[in-house]
């Protein structure tokens, strides 16, 4: 076999490239949304789409994400494709009822005559002086509906992935992208300088095809003093913390929110007897509560302390106080501190 | 609150709130409503622009005139097999609502609604329609699988949830599902369906594709944000599809003047967009034909949406859960000044020498028959009563394509439980 | 102090009452929601309100949930409190936006200047036979979204006591009501004849005003053997199936979710060593995640046994599998032996 | 997919999807924009049945001539005083927007938006108003606050986020709020201003209160589901309220025919409803002021609700994050046929008699030397960069009226965190 060529990319292009990718594959697949037309999108992830698979294929999309939404069901019920981008996750609200209650249930209640497949894309998450409202990480509104997947990755060689895998799933996908992290990773000291993508292994983007699977963590980090289950953004921020304070602490990247990677999960912290559940939205009710609660029920008499959270808090983001906000080093630090010496 | 303020020459300003014109109590009286004469309404070519429709959206296509001719540029001019058949499905609906409300009555099913009043427009619909064509329907256009000929028992047995529904027990009764009759799931959600329409026919459009699309919604539904999306969609890419509003009048107890109706027709919303805009005599199924026709032409032709209003009347309550003499006048529906439907198209060929009493009683007794009989096959299947334990494992199909390990868990915890609360293996 | 007044009332009678009391001390308090004014609501809620207090406070609105809610927003600005029914919390999700960005982001984000006391009124919950768009229980919905109070009643004592409380609290409230009870407890077993609630205790309900404070929870049964924690119909089943299985309980009703009683919950759990945790909604990231969350964070070190959870299925509510779906008697025997005998 | 159906006599489907006219590298040439001219639209009663004001919209409420003369029926025959302030205002406008625009480009704050080309229509709606009628703006609505006599200081240090900062830093750049100015909290999410605007009105009119209400909205931004819910209940309740559409032809990257500008005007959203509508030369201040001033009066003595488009151009980019020249032609603003709405307030009260140039320079000077004074003060107040972790308690407070256990928990969490960073007990 011959070696993958690869290109650096960083989460953008990796995401506009996995586009590119299955829309020459699949003549079925048409991407639209606000601004992501001629423009290509705020973020660029559509950039030069519309030019090289024509205006039917990638559109811009009136202001209204119900319709977006709800005109996907549609052309899913056709026989169509959509991946569609809702500029960013706080805006996702208007297409909430479509979501719920017609792209999640339509497979079901149709006894399988009808499925959804389509991708809904979004940005999400703070750490850019976005304020209240292009800051939300609003991932477990979905994780409680049942017939939706949940998919965020951290990393551009997952995002193409993922988002290819998302795109060829049977099923609809909400695919969070962490917009901070889409021109390099961050690892929460806001004050320190960041390093782009080209700077990290995992922007070698191989070009073509190429699946990361739904449903599989991956263990970012192997260790033994605990297990910390995260995502997106706070992969990264784990890292540096475990990193910073020299703990030899096992990182999980769910990738994955629904369905979980139940089993990579307990084989960890069975081996740990520690856990800490890592998400930077805020905190009550969130994913992170699903994962403690999945943890103590089925690796309970492993655990030799609480499963801990690191979260955002119960507030809104503000913009002024971003890095108060933000779960950052300090707060990953104390969590670490607890999880291990309780 | 801070308080109101009154200030020189600014006068007191007071909400208004709708009220109809009847309640209990009241004794109807419907002259105020302009009956156009039927024939009346222009005709405007199929590629006429949108604005030629506008003075059609205040106004009302009807063909049937008193005496049953048809008259008029929008006479569709249909044979007698045509419209025999379409008095024969409405006939059938009517029918079917009364069996299947009864069935609801004994307990055999959880709930039901009826179109009473409102046949024509459904029948009438998918007969102009091609039967490639498709529908994303509300829950009073059961016409639609009958005219197309979906099986009156597969519908029976949704109803009653039994071994023979084909959404394995799923869904509420009447939220009907068939792809190949064109007819999309139901939703319980008012409003989804018509930007969904709107999407089908963009897809249609995106493939260069010939099969168009019509989205259903009640009156009062109108008002949810998705009838506007609909709208700003179906616009903004000219998608071939044509969305009909159903003006019964009523949304449960609530009149169509709390949709607005007060100040505007539905059919004049497709002014604000630019859009070609129909009313129609809804209980005139020439009418409604003609009309459904000329709409589709249109949006095969790719000349665009069309907004059709049907105007017509509720006979019957919102559903077996509602009791509309808590909320209006009794005797509004003989009082409707635009009749019965199945009674006009009736008259229309009896006119036509095509049809008379005794064959009219023949096919009632006909189809009570049919009704009845496919009745007990579909109750040979089972009513919902005994249902709810057999097949447990299909409740966690289809949530997925495949079923992840959660749900796995889940299944096998309740096939457990239901094995302890039958005392034997669930079916 | 002279006797109280009762009159015996079911929860939508103690409901509606509450309405009736509430509006007549306040001038400020208008009602609307689809079928509410003349007729009175689907449910009877709010029947004869519009008889009483006039057609401008009492009115039917257009089926618009978005609709209701945000200009429910401008009123709560104006100065009133609009208290308002969505019919079927299946069908709040079109009113989502205005709720998660509207309604409980205003005082934040002006830092106070303007307030947004409403109530959100909706039936939720199963057991009717609704199917999939007339029995969801969507809490954790509301429970992720910081600057809402989320309040749901057991029984026609605790209806109107909260309801009062939460028209007369500052911030907005999502109250939701149990529709199964709304007639009479329901104990789970849907084949045994049910009893009105004229059989019980708490539906003596006084008369004119009083308040069930929001955010305290109730020891609706002391016991030693384990905590169970949960809301709504499931009080009811808890307790039956405590009572069936003769088990010594401490089964408390939260009553309040959002702001959460912990003191209570953490003083029963250290003191059973045990919980067990009980929503009618599907299973992930439910609120039960949230609460078996919290009591391992802060009870770990008294817990004998993982923190279980009894819930919905995570599918959609299927019209004929009720009693499948319902998290009935045999399912919280199961759940109450592993947590015992853990 | 099934495959795309061709059949006989049913030609395929095309979808059309609506692109701009001009995109970079073209030459803008906007003759085709029919301009009516100025004084052309008749001015129906202020109490006329909606349908009167149909026609008005798709023609063009225009009150200044070329020659900057004020010509036919809306002419609001404004005292020179009036139309000095709404200069002095709408300049004041321009210089602010110029300043902070630079400020956010030095690194000070996070983000801004200017509302270039379009400073006529907040200042004159304004002037139109009450002032204790509200508003529900957008983010292009600060010629409200600067009308009203706001102080720019307090604007200046809502974007810098600092301790003069009234929204305690919570909010993004020139999303102000001030209750006393009428002007509600701009929500980052487009569109649910509209239907809150409208409650407030309906509380007013419930209230019998004297006080209106005007909600702004941008063309893209209709497309939302909110557009119509607030359309609707203003309609049915007949609510004193003003809704008013910015149409600067532009959302983001989108061309207003992404919203559905092709096929109708936005102001003929109003028809669907059977609201009053008026289309209005949105940079012509006496135009604005005379169209709010008629919807004004409509609305204050119980005759209903008003939609305005206020027809415009957005000179600049949407905001310090976009850069217009990705999607449309350079020198669009400059082509634009309505022109500038500051030089051609200017042109009115220099053909007045009451302005020359001279003091017209000697303004700008003024409100430059003014502003930057002001500016000065606020930065002394502090910039964005050095805000975050002052006052950290604040962070956590009116989320509730009162601070329950799980947010004092977070935030002792977070002044301990804040400790530890900062290496010294936060301010
Ligand atoms: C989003 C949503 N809100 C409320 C309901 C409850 N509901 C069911 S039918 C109905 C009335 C609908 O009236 P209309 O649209 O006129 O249709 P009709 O019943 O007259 O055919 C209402 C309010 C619902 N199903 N979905
Ligand atoms: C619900 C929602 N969707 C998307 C956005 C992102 N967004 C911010 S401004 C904007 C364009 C708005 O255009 P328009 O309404 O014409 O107002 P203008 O900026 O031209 O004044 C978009 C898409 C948003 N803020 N809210
Ligand atoms: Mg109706
Ligand atoms: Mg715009």
């Amino acid at each position: 076999m011959s070696a993958v060529k690869t290109t650096g990319r960083n989460m953008i292009e990796a995401i506009n490239d996995a586009h590119r990718v299955m829309m020459a594959r699949d003549e079925d697949i048409v991407v639209y949304g606000e601004d992501i037309g001629f423009f290509g999108g705020v973020f660029r992830a559509t950039a030069g789409l519309q030019k090289e698979f024509g205006k039917t294929r990638v559109f811009d999309a009136p202001i209204s994400e119900g319709g977006i939404v709800g005109t996907a069901v549609g052309m899913a019920a056709y026989g169509l494709k959509p991946v569609i981008e809702i500029q960013f996750a706080d805006y996702i609200y208007p297409g909430y009822d479509q979501i719920v209650s017609e792209v999640a249930r339509i497979r079901y209640r149709t006894a399988g005559e009808w499925t959804m497949p389509m991708v809904i894309r979004s940005p999400y998450g703070g750490g850019i002086f976005g304020g209240q409202t292009h800051s939300q990480s609003p991932e477990a509104l979905f994780t409680h509906v049942s017939g939706l997947k949940v998919v965020i990755p951290s990393n551009p060689y997952d995002a193409k992935g993922l988002l290819i895998s998302a795109i060829e799933d049977p099923d609809p996908v909400v695919f969070f992208e962490p917009k901070r992290i889409y021109n390099g990773p961050f690892d929460g000291h806001h004050d320190r300088p960041v390093t782009p993508w080209s700077k990290h292994e995992l922007s070698d983007v191989p070009d073509g095809h190429y699946n990361v699977p739904l449903g599989k963590a991956k263990v970012v980090r192997e260790g033994e003093a605990l297990t910390i289950l995260t995502y997106g953004t706070m992969v990264h921020v784990a890292l540096a913390a475990v990193k910073d304070n020299d703990i030899d602490a096992e990182v999980i990247d769910l990738r994955t929110l629904v369905p979980l990677d139940i089993e990579t999960i307990e084989e960890s912290v069975k081996k740990t007897g520690r856990c800490l559940v890592v998400q930077e939205a805020t905190k009550t009710s969130g994913f992170g509560a699903e994962l403690a609660t999945l943890v103590q029920e089925r690796c309970f008499y492993h655990l030799e302390a609480p499963v801990e959270r690191v979260t955002g808090w119960d507030t809104p983001y503000p913009h002024a106080y971003e890095w108060v906000y933000f779960p950052g080093p300090i707060r990953m630090k104390n969590a670490l501190k607890r999880v291990l010496e309780a | 609150m801070d308080k109101a303020t009154s200030r020189p020459n600014r006068p007191a300003l007071a909400l208004h709130v709708p009220e109809p014109p009847f309640r209990p109590g009241d004794t109807p009286n419907f002259s105020s409503i302009k009956v156009p004469k039927a024939g009346d309404a222009p005709r405007p070519d199929v590629a006429a622009k949108a604005e030629e429709t506008f003075p059609l959206c205040t106004h009302l296509v009807r063909v049937l005139d008193e005496k049953g001719k048809a008259v008029g540029p929008w006479d569709p001019k249909l044979d007698p097999a045509t419209l025999l058949k379409m008095l024969r499905d409405m006939k059938t609906v009517r029918t079917f609502d009364d069996r299947m409300y009864r069935a609801q009555r004994q307990g055999k099913t959880s709930f039901y609604m009826k179109c009473t009043g409102e046949e024509a427009i459904a029948v009438a619909a998918a007969t102009a329609m091609d039967p490639e064509d498709m529908h994303f329907p509300t829950y009073r256009q059961q016409g639609l699988l009958v005219s197309r000929g979906y099986p009156l028992k597969t519908m029976m047995c949704q109803i009653y949830s039994n071994a023979g529904d084909p959404l394995h027990g799923r869904q509420l009764p009447i939220m009907y599902s068939d792809k190949k009759h064109g007819f999309f799931s139901i939703s319980g959600n008012l409003g989804t369906q018509v930007p969904q329409a709107v999407g089908w026919a963009m897809a249609s459009a995106i493939k260069g594709d010939s099969r168009i699309c019509m989205g259903w919604i009640g009156d009062g539904a109108t008002a949810e944000g998705d009838f506007h999306n609909a709208m700003t969609f179906a616009t903004v890419y000219q998608a071939p599809v044509i969305i009909a509003v159903v003006n019964n009048q009523w949304a449960i107890s609530s009149f169509s003047g709390i949709a607005g109706a007060e100040q505007a027709t539905f059919a004049s919303r497709a002014i604000g967009y630019g859009m070609a805009g129909l009313r129609v005599d809804g209980n005139d199924a020439l009418a409604v034909y003609a009309a459904v026709k000329w709409a589709s032409e249109r949006a095969r032709t790719n000349k665009g949406p069309t907004l059709i209003e049907f105007f017509t009347y509720r006979a019957e309550g919102h559903s077996t859960s509602d009791d509309p003499t808590g909320y209006r006048a009794k005797g509004e529906a003989e009082e409707w000044p635009l009749g019965d439907p199945i009674a006009r198209l009736k008259a229309h060929l009896v006119a036509l020498g095509e049809w008379d009493d005794a064959r009219d009683a023949e096919l009632d007794k006909e189809l009570d028959a049919m009704v009845r009989a496919t009745q007990k096959e579909a109750e040979a299947m089972g009513t919902l009563p005994q249902q709810g334990f057999d097949n447990i494992p299909s409740m966690f199909e289809d949530v997925y394509a495949s079923t992840p390990w959660h749900l796995a868990e889940q299944r096998d915890e309740a096939l457990a439980e239901a094995r302890e609360f039958l005392g034997h293996e669930p079916k």
